[in-house]
């Protein structure tokens, strides 16, 4: 009971959605779109599951007074405060205060994050592009290659350089791509019919 | 220039500055800003949420038009809410059941279709000897088929396999450094971003000081 | 430990620190690096310019904001050196995420040369299915627009009283991020036989190329580069170009970076061979 | 009769083939019809695959051993696991920052069952920090399974699985954090992976663990080459669950997963030669609109 009917579940759910390519009815593809949307009304709740893991978490750290817990409070005094803006000062649209903190806390917090990516991607290059072996001088030579072929330095060296980056993103960048993609997509295939049949169960959990 | 514009990206610009003090090392200042983002974004997505996925669509249409059938997806929603109890965490299955389900369906036959037969389709290429790019087509069937030799799992990589295989590796692992140069511009452009922040930000704190 | 060591396992923070320089110093002190003009971007400029002035020119501005850094420096400067020859534009929207963008974009640079909406240019905004939008265009504008993006009907717009298809305007030049590119092809080009240029992604680039050979497009640019051309040649703004000089520093200096660590590994592996 | 199914098949596969070939660009008006018939290849596509993986699965169920070659990055994450416990340092499992709905993220989460296994039988905690709120009960759910089934139950820490956030950078910086203050001497990165991938396989080098990382999103993987220990590539990701738990109807849809391949290999071959030879009916249908 407690696990066939969930597999029988996901497997009507599954196939109904494996037709849906193949149906171009009107009627039945607006019923699809429909029970799509239900997938995301889910997804409001189970965000209330998240919203309890993460309290439940940081309240113990505080509790225990673990290493850094100042920081928790942070933490938790931010996402109260973000919900009580959201709801009771004006709600989400532009120019609320929800939108301004949106705008000069998250959006540079994040975006700085992300910028950080730069320095990251130096020191990953200058740590790991060393010839050791002819894999790795394959590697290499083509990701400084490429390097050079983007910006006019390349040009200044040889006329045909960008033509010849080109050449390596249109020729063996595209075959290598596409070997993975089509042995990706297999397994992710098998992996997907097997979760459907019910051979593959783990994301039902344990008993 | 108010007031108010000056404060909040003077904030901005506070937590900007936090972020990009990890590069030096690990500082209180930076632990202050990633707690906060973390809080901060995790409150966000709730209110979006709420706002996008609760309101419009179960709320209004129950409430206002009447729609009851909007309810069954919130009672699957609220199922999930079974995994507070231990007695009852297995309804929650149902919902999780539901869902993988869904996603599953979608799934399958796009990533056929995307991802294998358009590619197989892509890599039927001719081969001839009149332009280079006839040879170039012979490289990429090859190298394409090397690729998948690689991916072999039930035969050991010796002999001919393992040969092709090997020259599948080297293939990918060109691929990967193409990929790799690729992204850096990306990359510094983000970085160009935030410094143009920064730049701007120092412009508008001058002049609202000391005028133009 | 010796120099060639060091200079192996020289600390991430100096290489942060000199990033961090490379980027600055472009920011605070932009200067320019050549920009070679390739014929694919200058085919483009000459069109632009061999245009007369009261001629109707279409620009499709189908990218998503993501792609904004790339691409929209060419349809600024495009759309500024039309503005400046006093050539009329029609001007689409046709990705999701992009009506607004190019409607801000469009209004500051129409502020900027004095230009009216319905008389120099005319802004249809969006609609969803591209494919069938750009086959509908050929057909008359008037069926996927019946009104333009303020909500205008087409037939009272003055610069559109004559104008009815593709074969009312000299040529289409469309930048994008996605495969709106393709159906312009397709369709525009193949099935209308539409005069078509494209500016796209870097990464699309290299897709396109087979295109420009076959001759169903007559100009191609590509990122920030073929950005950085155009503003070029048509002296029509600078950000790609100021783009380009921080690429550029950046650049040098992870690969500089990248030969350094493969010296000091080669002549340490030599010292203990020794 | 041999030669008559042959025949059959044959004929039925040259019928497909100049007949059925949903080739044209017709703009017919399909939406009060039942089916597409644009589309039927891509059926027969399907329904083939299934098929062959199905008949595989069940024959090994029938017992037939079947050899599976070695994956150095899945050898790994014992090795990475074991010295962890030897340092009495945690282990940091971090499935990608997609929903379950993602099927990496489903064999991030089968990986995730056996590494709590390996880790349970010492004391050693496995962080497990979640991006999406669907996976949070899957994953609290695995760690579980893992320590029950190595006879640890008592070992399971629930405040161990965290939720951290649902935005990318934001669950970059809190896992950063966790790298950063719990040293982990292990960083096991499975699943679907996008920009953070460098910043997080960057931070973990910065601290020294062991790191493998497996990932099928291919625009990520060369930052997971560069900055990690072992990295899996594709498919190999998938066939992580068969390699780690040896049940035969696992290994039995790998051997079918290969057998398609060979497939593939013999019909891309083919269309390249008919291809050269000016014969396009072939290409043409693998065509999709």
């Amino acid at each position: 009971m407690r696990r066939e009917i969930p597999i029988a579940i996901c497997f009507l759910a599954g196939i109904f959605y494996t037709l849906e390519l193949f149906i171009p009815h009107r009627q039945v593809l607006s019923i699809f779109e429909t029970v799509r949307q239900w997938a995301q009304i889910l997804i409001a709740f189970a965000y209330v599951l998240a919203i309890a893991n993460i309290l439940r978490v940081n309240f113990h750290a505080i509790q225990k007074n673990q290493r850094d817990w100042p920081y928790k409070v942070v933490l938790i005094v931010s996402l109260f405060f973000m919900i009580t803006l959201g709801i009771f000062f004006g709600g989400i649209g532009e120019g609320t205060i929800f939108d301004w903190v949106y705008y000069h806390a998250q959006y540079p917090l994040q975006s700085t994050m992300f910028a950080l990516l730069a320095f990251f991607i130096a020191s990953a290059a200058f740590r790991a592009f060393r010839i050791r072996t002819l894999e790795a001088a394959l590697l290499a030579v083509t990701a400084v290659l490429v390097m050079i072929g983007r910006v006019p330095v390349g040009e200044e060296l040889w006329n045909n350089f960008p033509d010849f980056t080109e050449w390596i993103m249109n020729v063996p960048q595209l075959a290598g791509k596409r070997a993975i993609m089509i042995g990706a997509a297999l397994g992710a295939i098998s992996t997907a019919l097997k979760v459907l049949t019910g051979l593959e169960r783990t994301y039902l959990g344990g008993e | 220039m108010d007031l108010g514009t000056i404060i909040w990206n003077t904030i901005a610009l506070f937590l900007t500055v936090c972020i990009f003090s990890f590069l030096y090392k690990d500082n209180p200042f930076y632990k202050f800003a990633e707690h906060l983002v973390v809080g901060v974004s995790a409150g966000y997505f709730a209110i979006i949420l709420f706002y996008n996925g609760f309101v419009p669509k179960v709320w209004i249409p129950v409430t206002t038009r009447g729609e009851w059938w909007y309810l069954l997806p919130a009672i699957l929603g609220v199922m999930t809410w079974t995994r507070f109890s231990k007695k009852w965490a297995w309804i929650s299955r149902f919902s999780i059941a539901f869902y993988m389900g869904i996603a599953v369906g979608v799934a399958l036959p796009l990533e056929m279709q995307q991802r294998v037969v358009k590619q197989l389709h892509a890599t039927m290429l001719p081969v001839h000897f009149m332009d280079i790019q006839g040879f170039w087509n012979l490289l990429i069937i090859l190298g394409v088929l090397c690729g998948l030799v690689y991916f072999f799992f039930s035969v050991e990589h010796k002999g001919a396999v393992g040969g092709a295989a090997r020259l599948g590796i080297w293939i990918l692992m060109i691929g990967f450094g193409a990929g790799f140069g690729l992204t850096v511009m990306g990359r510094i452009s983000l970085l160009a971003d935030r410094i143009q922040f920064m730049r701007e930000w120092y412009l508008m704190v001058t002049q609202a000081l000391w005028g133009a | 430990m010796d120099f060639y060591n060091r200079l192996m396992n020289l600390d991430r923070r100096w290489v942060y620190l000199v990033v961090g320089i490379a980027v600055i110093i472009p920011v605070l002190n932009p200067f320019r690096v050549p920009v070679f003009v390739t014929q694919e971007v200058r085919s483009i400029y000459d069109f632009v310019e061999s245009l007369e002035p009261g001629d109707i020119m279409f620009l499709a501005i189908d990218y998503d904001p993501q792609a904004m850094a790339e691409v929209h420096p060419m349809a600024r400067a495009i759309m500024r050196q039309c503005f400046a020859k006093d050539v009329k534009l029609i001007i689409s929207a046709l990705s999701q995420n992009g009506p607004g963008m190019a409607e801000q974009l469009i209004s500051e640079v129409a502020r900027e040369f004095g230009k009216k909406s319905g008389i120099d240019y005319c802004y249809l905004g969006y609609k969803p299915y591209f494919g069938l939008v750009i086959l509908a265009m050929g057909q008359n504008f008037r069926i996927p627009f019946p009104e333009d993006y303020y909500g205008v009907p087409l037939d009272s717009l003055p610069m559109m009283r004559d104008v009815r298809n593709y074969d009312d305007v000299k040529g289409v030049v469309d930048i994008s991020s996605g495969n709106i590119t393709d159906a312009w092809i397709i369709y525009g080009n193949g099935r209308y036989d539409v005069k078509l240029a494209i500016g796209v992604t870097g990464v699309m680039t290299a897709n396109y190329y087979p295109y420009l050979a076959s001759g169903q497009i007559f100009g191609l640019m590509g990122g920030l580069k073929g950005a950085s051309e155009y503003e070029a040649l048509s002296k029509q703004g600078d950000r790609a170009i100021k783009m380009m000089s921080i690429q550029t520093t950046a650049h040098i200096v992870i690969v500089l970076f990248i030969v350094a660590g493969n010296i000091g590994y080669f002549m340490s592996r030599k010292k203990n061979k020794k | 009769m041999k030669v008559i199914s042959f025949i059959r098949v044959l004929f039925f596969f040259l019928y497909f083939l100049l007949i059925a070939s949903p080739l044209s660009f017709a703009q017919e008006d399909l939406s009060q019809s039942w089916f597409n018939p644009h589309r039927v290849n891509m059926l027969i596509f399907l329904i083939f695959f299934f098929a062959i993986i199905i008949y595989f699965i069940d024959r090994a169920k029938k017992g037939k051993s079947l050899f599976i070659r070695r994956i150095a990055g899945l050898d790994a994450i014992e090795e990475a696991v074991g010295r962890a416990t030897e340092m009495g340092k945690p282990v940091l499992f971090i499935p990608g920052i997609e929903d379950i709905d993602q099927i990496q993220t489903v064999a991030a989460m089968i990986i995730l069952g056996n590494v709590a296994k390996m880790v349970a039988a010492y004391d050693t905690p496995l962080f497990v920090p979640i991006c999406r709120p669907m996976v949070v009960p899957v994953a609290e759910e695995r760690v579980k399974e893992g320590y029950a089934s190595a006879g640890r139950p008592d070992a399971y820490n629930r405040d161990n699985v965290r939720y951290i956030s649902d935005e990318q950078f934001a669950y970059a910086a809190g896992v950063q954090g966790i790298m950063l203050r719990d040293r982990p001497a292990a960083n096991l990165m499975f699943g679907s992976f996008f920009a953070e991938s460098l910043m997080l396989a960057e931070t973990g080098f910065l601290t020294g663990a062991i790191q493998v990382a497996g990932t099928a999103n291919i625009h990520q993987l060369p930052f997971f080459v560069v900055a990690c220990d072992y990295t899996i590539i594709g498919e190999e990701l998938f066939a992580s669950s068969a390699y780690l738990s040896k049940e035969p109807k696992l290994l039995g849809s790998l051997k079918g997963s290969d057998l398609t391949k060979a497939i593939i290999i013999g019909i891309l071959a083919l269309g390249a030669i008919l291809e050269t030879l000016g014969i396009t009916q072939f290409t043409r249908w693998f065509f999709i609109e």
